[in-house]
């Protein structure tokens, strides 16, 4: 509150001393640069951040210029309140992507330069032009307060012009309503004919097998193997497929199981067992077994777990099968 | 309150318009008497006009006044002088004929089926001809700038519709080549016109501002204007009034048309059915030299003197030119409109020699123009209709087969040529006449456009109708009584107007010294009577 | 007396109106209807002429005022008739002749399906002919002069399936036409000059104009005669001319239209008396006309267009004598009367023997027709005795009136003008004496026609006999009547200025050379033609005769300085018209179309170009305030 | 301190965010954009507000602001709609208003 007041006291007085300079100077620069940051960071949300910081700079230009009731309500709407749609839109919206700035319209960066530069020339030439003089100050004009002079002249002058923003405040939220509201023109589907559905698309009924978060590694981006061996890509979740951030396993994990898998079977003494169990997950076996006969011990999870360990071995791996397909 | 015989005038062909539009589709036949029955109350009107005159009254005559548009000073405001009433008996008379031969033009052709209960070619084509028929006498009519200007203007929209809606049945084998050039040509029509009457409409309310100073605030009453000119309580600054001049000159020259703004009426005229052909050259391109009479001479007298010798010059290669191209065609009715652009030079000579012989002749060759092409362009539609094809080489001999046809062609051409004894002979001279006085070059130069006019003019006679008869002609059948109706009486009147103009002269020539004294000229003396 | 002159007019173009609209019905009659309103026309003219010999010479001159033409402010055209003693002269000649060949048509076109037509054309060119020589004004003598020009037109091209027959139809009419525009300018220079055009204010104060006005009004009176009278260099028509029937050939081409041009030019004597250029030019005209037609008759095979080369030469003299001015108008009109019975008479002969040798015009297939055609040969021989000359027919005295007013130019003029008329009387011995040799005598070179006809020569009708006799004796006997007390003279010195010459060489004399000079080239004729027998083909001949036979290669100078150019000039400009004046506007309207094709570009679609422009505009708003606050 | 400065202040904003309106296509960076330059037109009103001594110009940056807050709800919604519609926020998206 001691700013505030002092910050009056600022706006108060016809000539502006050394200290609003001294904070304009400092102010300004920050205010420009998230200005630009806005139009120029790739990350929405980050431009949306950038904004932001202008806007509570320009609260405080407010302030400093003795708007003290905007000031506030520039941070509690704009910041506040718009600002926090904005970021809300953002999320409905997708955050992740970053834009590319790449320009794709021919010659709308060299129009948007020339009429940047052009612009700015003009407005600062305009007001180079305009005799702006000097501040007559507000003292007089706030001297009951800056919100009940605002509110006399709201509630005299512009009255009709503030009964008017209230029936578009009104209007706005009614046709926000409506743009955004979606008729239900359907039945919605009971959970029986979603399955019926899903049965009838050849779709993935039951759940999806886990990753290979029991089997060898404790972590949700690692996929889990197939009975031969190989990793399932539907294992592991979509959205870490979409970031890349899915983990190879290992070609030498998967040696080392193997060879192990062969160590404890030379040390029982039996050859390996031709009935690979199948995954539990998987529902038939869709190739045949060409290889039976063959040596090719399956490993298979002992732990009964749907998702198995398939474990595929060097020497006759043709049939690779999916499970669960 | 007398009878408003000039509303009258104009009202009946726009009531028949209407009444024959109405006439259900199944009903041709009915809409072409209606047709023909309005057209043949506005000849009788035209012909009660005629006999209401006095030519030696005054200048305006059968006059009828309203305020139509207070705030902008614009009048319902009709009245006639000699000239107006020349072409109004002119416009009413040959409609009844243009109707008459194209009785069959619009009928649906063979199998054809009708397209809906609303499909009414026959109706569409004889009401656009009698709205255009009230339109040009509404324009004659008119002494009102702006209230000329808007049938002067409207006149396009069933114009555009007859000659893009209507063609002839030549070269029906290629009909999507044929629409295509059709539509080419009335949007032609349409785009030159336009252009002319924009600038025109952009000069009309240069002159409702440059009235503005008169007592009486702004106004467009010609009558009024010319008032305050003579009384000398209207001056134009001198490039106001040039310009003004100019902007109306354009249009009518457009319209009328001049070298070298020209080029729409081969494309229009070729395209058209040969009724509406001679609609377009007799008739609508008559409101443009008229107007340059009653406008542009009237209202800028000093800016029409400037002017003159350019617009002498233009009428001089109008004449040569036209005549020239109209024998490089291998079109007949392509040549008949360049024999029209030759004609209209000598109409313009007549006007801008500033003589009274020149304007009198010039006002005598509208009306004797209109008759003769009539007369040899619905001969050439005839011939077109009867063989198909429009193409000069594709006849020959017609001569043998239908001799009456060939000689009433010959005599609609020996009157295009201005044959002594046929009305445009009386109305070449007198241009030709009053050009010399004042122009000797130029009226030596014109003459060219006689001798041309001969070369082609017979040149298409020869072609077409002398030779060896064609096989594709032998079983040609001569002209039906019909046709003879239409043709016999206009040739009829083109003999008695060669041999007895006097009703005419008589008319018009006070007319024209009115004009004159408008433009401050007067004829030149001989040379014997200025040196005693 | 008066309201006769209008019937004498009305009467045939009354029959050409009723012959032409009344159709088909007056089929049968309708020759004898023709003929006979002829006929009546001939006989008001007899009871005019007798009313007008019962008067004194002054006042001889009747007229007829009809009715207002064109009453315009300061113009002022009437239908005027005059009568005096040269139209007399001439209405005389037109409806005797007229007559007779209406007559003469009635055997002659027996067998044409379009006889009717024919007669009305016929009686259209009676009745233009007559308003031509009875007008009082210029002005109307060019409705005549067209009119004539019309039915020549009708008359060349009557038989128009053939294309030769159209052509030539269409060169006449299109050739007079060029004739017709000087009659045009010297009316408008008649106009601006004296304020009218009426024979007598003008031809009265013609003096008082400058000569300058009168030297073109001269010159161009005299384009219209040259065109009219198949003058040189208009004269490129009369030859194709002869494709029409023989008896157009006789009548129009031969005895009255073609004569028109010298009617016109003594008609307006009062204006080349105040331009001696003008008049210089006349008889040079004259002069060369007289040695080109002569020269193209003497190479003609073709009998009608050989004819046809001696009729221009002898109008030729008349126009020669014309422009000599006071001392030969008077001789010209003589000249040009007894010519037009002696060369009717001729091409009716011709015609004649045409009709009687299937149509065939070649001279080298004729031969020895002489026993015959009896009749013809006997017409036809007095009409060539009176042409070339032979003493005491009237040609002798027309011709060597003209050959004295000739020399009587004097000075070294008068000498060069002599020596071309007597040299012209010796070529006109000369190819008269051919045609008739080739014709009637040696032995015979006929040949089957087209269809394989033999021809069977034989006499023609009673029709077409009588009016040959009546011309021939006409021929005969004119020259002798109008000299006798200098009658013709005297009948024409109050209308028409009379002079005499200054001649170095007496009356006697000239008769003498001119009879030896004839007699010169009827000897030379004789020594080529009637000696040995004529070659079925033309020899090619000298240079002379080769450019002869091509009309002097008048044909070839017309297509190479006016044809050609012309149609390359036509065919140009309808480039022009199509690529260039109407490419300006296609070029303006496909430059807008363009134009609006990159335009549209701009409308991309993306928000954000139009935002720019929006910005751009805002821009350039901001940059006006600023400038107009500056200002 | 002078007037100047802010009002300079405001200018340079008011370009930035017009050049942020030209360039980019995510349509709510647009948005931001015109926020900017509405709040930098709302800087400029209310250094006039002080300059003039007068409370008017607050007054207009009020309204402003409640119109931008209007001008926001139903322009985010239209976005939502659109990307519902066409999955994609990119105003370059929707081109389909050319000839």
């Amino acid at each position: 509150m001691s700013t505030l007041t002092a910050l009056s006291t600022l706006a108060a007085e016809t000539s502006t001393s050394g200290g609003e300079a001294v904070q304009f100077w400092i102010l300004a620069p920050i205010a420009v640069a998230g200005g630009l940051g806005t139009i120029l960071m790739r990350r929405a949300v980050y431009s949306a951040l950038c904004l932001a910081g202008t806007m509570v700079i320009l609260a405080l230009f407010y302030l400093a210029n003795g708007a003290y009731f905007l000031g506030v309500v520039q941070i509690v709407v704009y910041t506040g309140a718009v600002m926090m749609l904005f970021l809300f839109v953002l999320m409905l919206v997708g955050v992740s992507a970053a834009d590319s700035l790449k320009e794709t319209i021919k010659g709308q960066r060299i129009a948007t330069a020339a009429m940047g530069l052009g612009l700015g020339i003009l407005l600062i030439a305009g007001i180079g032009q305009a005799s702006v003089g000097s501040f007559t100050g507000l003292a007089e004009a706030n001297s009951q307060g800056n919100v009940e002079g605002l509110a006399s002249l709201l509630f005299t002058r512009y009255m009709v012009a503030f009964e008017v923003t209230g029936v578009l405040l009104t209007v706005a939220a009614v046709g926000a309503t409506m743009l955004t509201h979606r008729e239900k023109i359907e039945r919605s589907t009971s959970q029986r004919e979603q399955a019926e559905a899903r049965v009838k698309d050849g779709t993935q009924v039951p759940p999806l097998p886990a990753p290979g978060v029991y089997a060898r590694h404790n972590a949700v981006d690692i996929p889990g193997l197939l009975p031969d061996g190989t990793p399932s890509p539907l294992t592991v979740s979509s959205t870490l497929h979409e970031r890349d951030q899915v983990r190879e396993v290992h070609t030498e994990a998967l040696g080392a199981l193997a060879a192990l898998e062969q160590r404890t079977a030379d040390h029982q003494g039996r050859r390996a067992s031709v009935s690979g169990s199948l995954g539990s997950g998987s529902t038939t076996g869709g190739a045949g077994r060409t290889d039976a006969g063959t040596t090719t011990p399956a490993a298979t999870g002992i732990d009964g777990d749907g998702s198995d360990n398939g474990r595929r071995d060097d020497g006759d791996g043709d049939g690779a099968e999916e499970a669960g397909k | 309150m007398s009878f408003p015989l000039l509303t009258a005038t104009v009202l009946a062909p726009a009531i028949g318009a209407v009444a024959t539009a109405a006439v259900p589709s199944a009903r041709r036949n009915l809409a072409k008497w209606v047709a023909l029955t309005a057209s043949l109350v506005t000849a009788v009107l035209a012909i009660l006009v005629l006999i209401r005159f006095e030519p030696g009254g005054d200048r305006y005559q059968l006059t009828e006044s309203h305020a139509w548009i207070p705030a902008f000073g614009v009048r319902y405001e009709l009245g006639v002088d000699g000239i107006a009433v020349a072409l109004v008996a002119l416009t009413a008379v040959l409609i009844p004929f243009l109707i008459g031969a194209g009785w069959n033009d619009a009928d649906p052709k063979e199998g054809e089926t009708p397209a809906g209960k609303r499909w009414r070619p026959t109706q569409g084509f004889f009401a656009l001809i009698l709205m255009v028929e009230a339109m040009v006498v509404m324009s004659f009519v008119a002494t009102d700038i702006f209230l000329f200007y808007i049938f002067f203007e409207a006149m396009l929209i069933p114009m555009y519709f007859l000659i893009g809606g209507f063609g002839d049945r030549a070269g029906e084998h290629s009909e999507n080549g044929q629409a295509k050039q059709r539509t080419y040509a009335a949007v032609k029509f349409l785009l030159y016109n336009l252009a002319g009457g924009l600038i025109m409409l952009a000069a009309v309310i240069g002159l409702y501002v440059a009235t503005a100073d008169l007592p009486g605030g702004s106004t467009f009453s010609l009558q009024a204007i010319a008032e305050a000119r003579a009384s000398g309580e209207l001056t134009f600054a001198q490039n106001t009034e040039r310009f003004l001049f100019l902007g109306f000159f354009i249009a009518f020259a457009i319209k009328a048309p001049l070298w070298p703004v020209h080029t729409w009426l081969p494309n229009a005229m070729g395209e058209s059915t040969a009724p509406v052909a001679v609609l377009i050259t007799a008739v609508v391109d008559k409101v443009g030299t008229f107007a340059m009479l009653r406008f542009c001479l009237g209202l800028f007298p000093e800016a029409s003197a400037w002017a003159t010798p350019v617009v002498i010059v233009l009428a001089l290669i109008s004449i040569i030119y036209g005549a020239l191209l109209a024998l490089g065609q291998r079109d007949m009715k392509r040549l008949i409109a360049y024999a029209s652009i030759s004609h209209f030079g000598f109409i313009i000579l007549g006007i801008f020699a500033m003589t009274s012989q020149g304007q009198t002749g010039a006002t005598l060759y509208m009306v004797n123009h209109g008759i003769a092409t009539a007369a040899l362009m619905l001969v050439a539609g005839f011939l077109i209709t009867r063989r198909g094809s429009r193409l000069i080489a594709d006849y020959g001999g017609v001569q043998k087969t239908a001799p009456i046809l060939a000689g009433t062609f010959l005599i609609g051409g020996l009157a295009t040529l201005s044959l002594p004894g046929t009305g445009p002979f009386v109305s070449e001279f007198l241009v030709l006449v009053g050009t010399f006085t004042r122009y000797p070059v130029a009226g030596i130069v014109a003459c060219a456009g006689i001798v041309l006019a001969a070369l082609y003019v017979l040149i298409l006679y020869q072609r077409t109708m002398t030779g060896p008869v064609r096989p594709e002609l032998s079983r040609m059948p001569d002209l039906r009584p019909r046709e003879l109706a239409v043709v016999a009486p206009l040739i009829a009147m083109l003999i008695f107007l060669g041999v007895f103009p006097r009703p005419l002269t008589d008319i018009v020539d006070p007319a024209v010294q009115h004009t004159l004294s408008d433009v401050g000229e007067s004829d030149p003396e001989p040379e014997l009577e200025a040196r005693r | 007396m008066e309201s006769l002159i209008g019937l004498l007019v009305a009467a045939p173009l009354l029959g050409a109106a009723l012959l032409l609209v009344g159709g088909r019905r007056l089929d049968r009659f309708g020759h004898w209807l023709a003929t006979g309103l002829a006929a009546l026309s001939f006989a008001l003219a007899v009871v005019l002429f007798v009313d007008m010999l019962g008067r004194d010479g002054g006042d001889r001159a009747l007229s007829q005022h009809l009715y207002s033409w064109v009453p315009v402010s300061g113009f002022q055209a009437d239908i005027a008739f005059q009568l005096d003693q040269l139209s007399m002269t001439f209405v005389l000649l037109i409806t005797s002749v007229g007559t007779l060949i209406h007559l003469y048509s009635v055997g002659y076109m027996e067998h044409d399906v379009r006889r009717r037509r024919f007669f009305a054309y016929l009686n259209l060119f009676l009745a233009a002919m007559l308003i031509l020589v009875l007008a009082d004004n210029y002005l109307l003598l060019y409705v005549g002069w067209e009119g004539v020009g019309l039915a020549s037109f009708l008359l060349i091209g009557f038989w128009q399936h053939k294309p030769s027959a159209a052509t030539a139809a269409k060169k006449a009419f299109v050739v007079n036409r060029v004739g017709d525009v000087g009659l045009a300018i010297a009316i408008f220079l008649m106009f601006s000059t004296f304020g009218t055009f009426a024979f007598s204010p003008v031809l009265s104060t013609a003096e008082q104009a400058s000569e300058g006005t009168l030297t073109a009004i001269g010159l161009m009176l005299l384009l219209a005669a040259c065109g009219k009278s198949a003058q040189v260099p208009l004269q490129s028509w009369l030859g194709d001319a002869m494709e029409g029937p023989t008896p157009v050939s006789a009548l129009i081409h031969a005895a009255t239209m073609v004569t028109a041009g010298v009617y016109l030019v003594v008609r307006s004597g009062a204006i080349f008396d105040g331009a001696p250029a003008a008049q210089t030019v006349v008889v040079v005209v004259g002069a060369v006309t007289l040695l080109f037609g002569a020269i193209v008759g003497c190479a003609k095979d073709d009998i009608k267009k050989a004819l046809a080369g001696s009729t221009m030469s002898q109008i030729g003299y008349m126009m020669l004598a014309a422009g000599l001015g006071p001392i030969g108008y008077v001789f010209a009109i003589m000249h040009l009367v007894t010519h037009g019975f002696f060369k009717a008479g001729l091409f009716l002969g011709a015609g004649s023997v045409m009709h009687g040798m299937n149509d065939e015009v070649d001279m080298r297939r004729y031969g020895g027709l002489r026993k015959y055609m009896p009749v013809t040969f006997v017409t036809m021989g007095l009409g060539y005795l009176a042409i070339i000359g032979f003493p005491y027919l009237s040609g002798f005295f027309s011709k060597d009136e003209i050959i004295y007013a000739a020399f009587g130019k004097g000075g070294a003029e008068g000498w060069i003008l002599g020596g071309v008329t007597l040299l012209g009387a010796a070529l006109t011995a000369y190819y008269m004496t051919r045609i008739m040799l080739m014709t009637f005598f040696g032995e015979k070179r006929w040949v089957k026609d087209a269809e394989g006809n033999d021809p069977h020569p034989h006499e023609s009708p009673l029709s077409m006999t009588v009016p040959m006799i009546v011309l021939a004796v006409g021929s005969v006997g004119a020259g002798f009547v109008f000299n006798l007390n200098h009658s013709f003279v005297d009948w024409l010195s109050p209308v028409v200025a009379t002079a005499d010459g200054n001649s170095p060489v007496s009356h006697g004399m000239v008769s003498v050379l001119a009879t030896v000079l004839m007699l010169v080239g009827v000897g030379a004729a004789w020594f080529q033609y009637g000696r040995r027998p004529i070659p079925e083909v033309a020899p090619t001949g000298v240079w002379i005769t080769r450019a002869a036979r091509r009309d002097l290669l008048q044909d070839d100078f017309n297509h190479a300085a006016f044809v050609t150019p012309g149609s390359y000039l036509t065919r140009g400009l309808v480039y022009v018209d199509h690529k260039l004046v109407d490419g300006v506007v296609n070029g303006t309207a496909a430059g807008f179309g363009g134009l609006s094709g990159r335009l549209r570009k701009v409308q991309n679609g993306f928000a954000r170009s139009y935002a720019a422009s929006m910005f751009g505009g805002a821009a350039i708003l901001i940059a006006v305030t600023l400038l107009m606050r500056a200002v | 301190m002078s007037p100047e400065n802010y009002l300079h202040l405001a200018a340079l904003l008011f370009t930035i965010g017009a050049c942020g309106v030209l360039l980019r296509r995510n349509a709510i960076v647009v948005f931001m954009s015109i926020e900017l330059m509405l709040n930098a037109a709302n800087l400029a009103l209310v250094t006039f507000s002080r300059m003039h001594g007068n409370l008017d110009g607050q007054i207009m940056a009020f309204f402003v602001m409640v119109v931008a807050a209007a001008e926001v709800v139903v322009g985010l919604a239209i976005i939502v709609m659109v990307y519902r519609s066409r999955h994609s926020a990119s105003v370059d998206d929707a081109s389909l208003m050319k000839l």
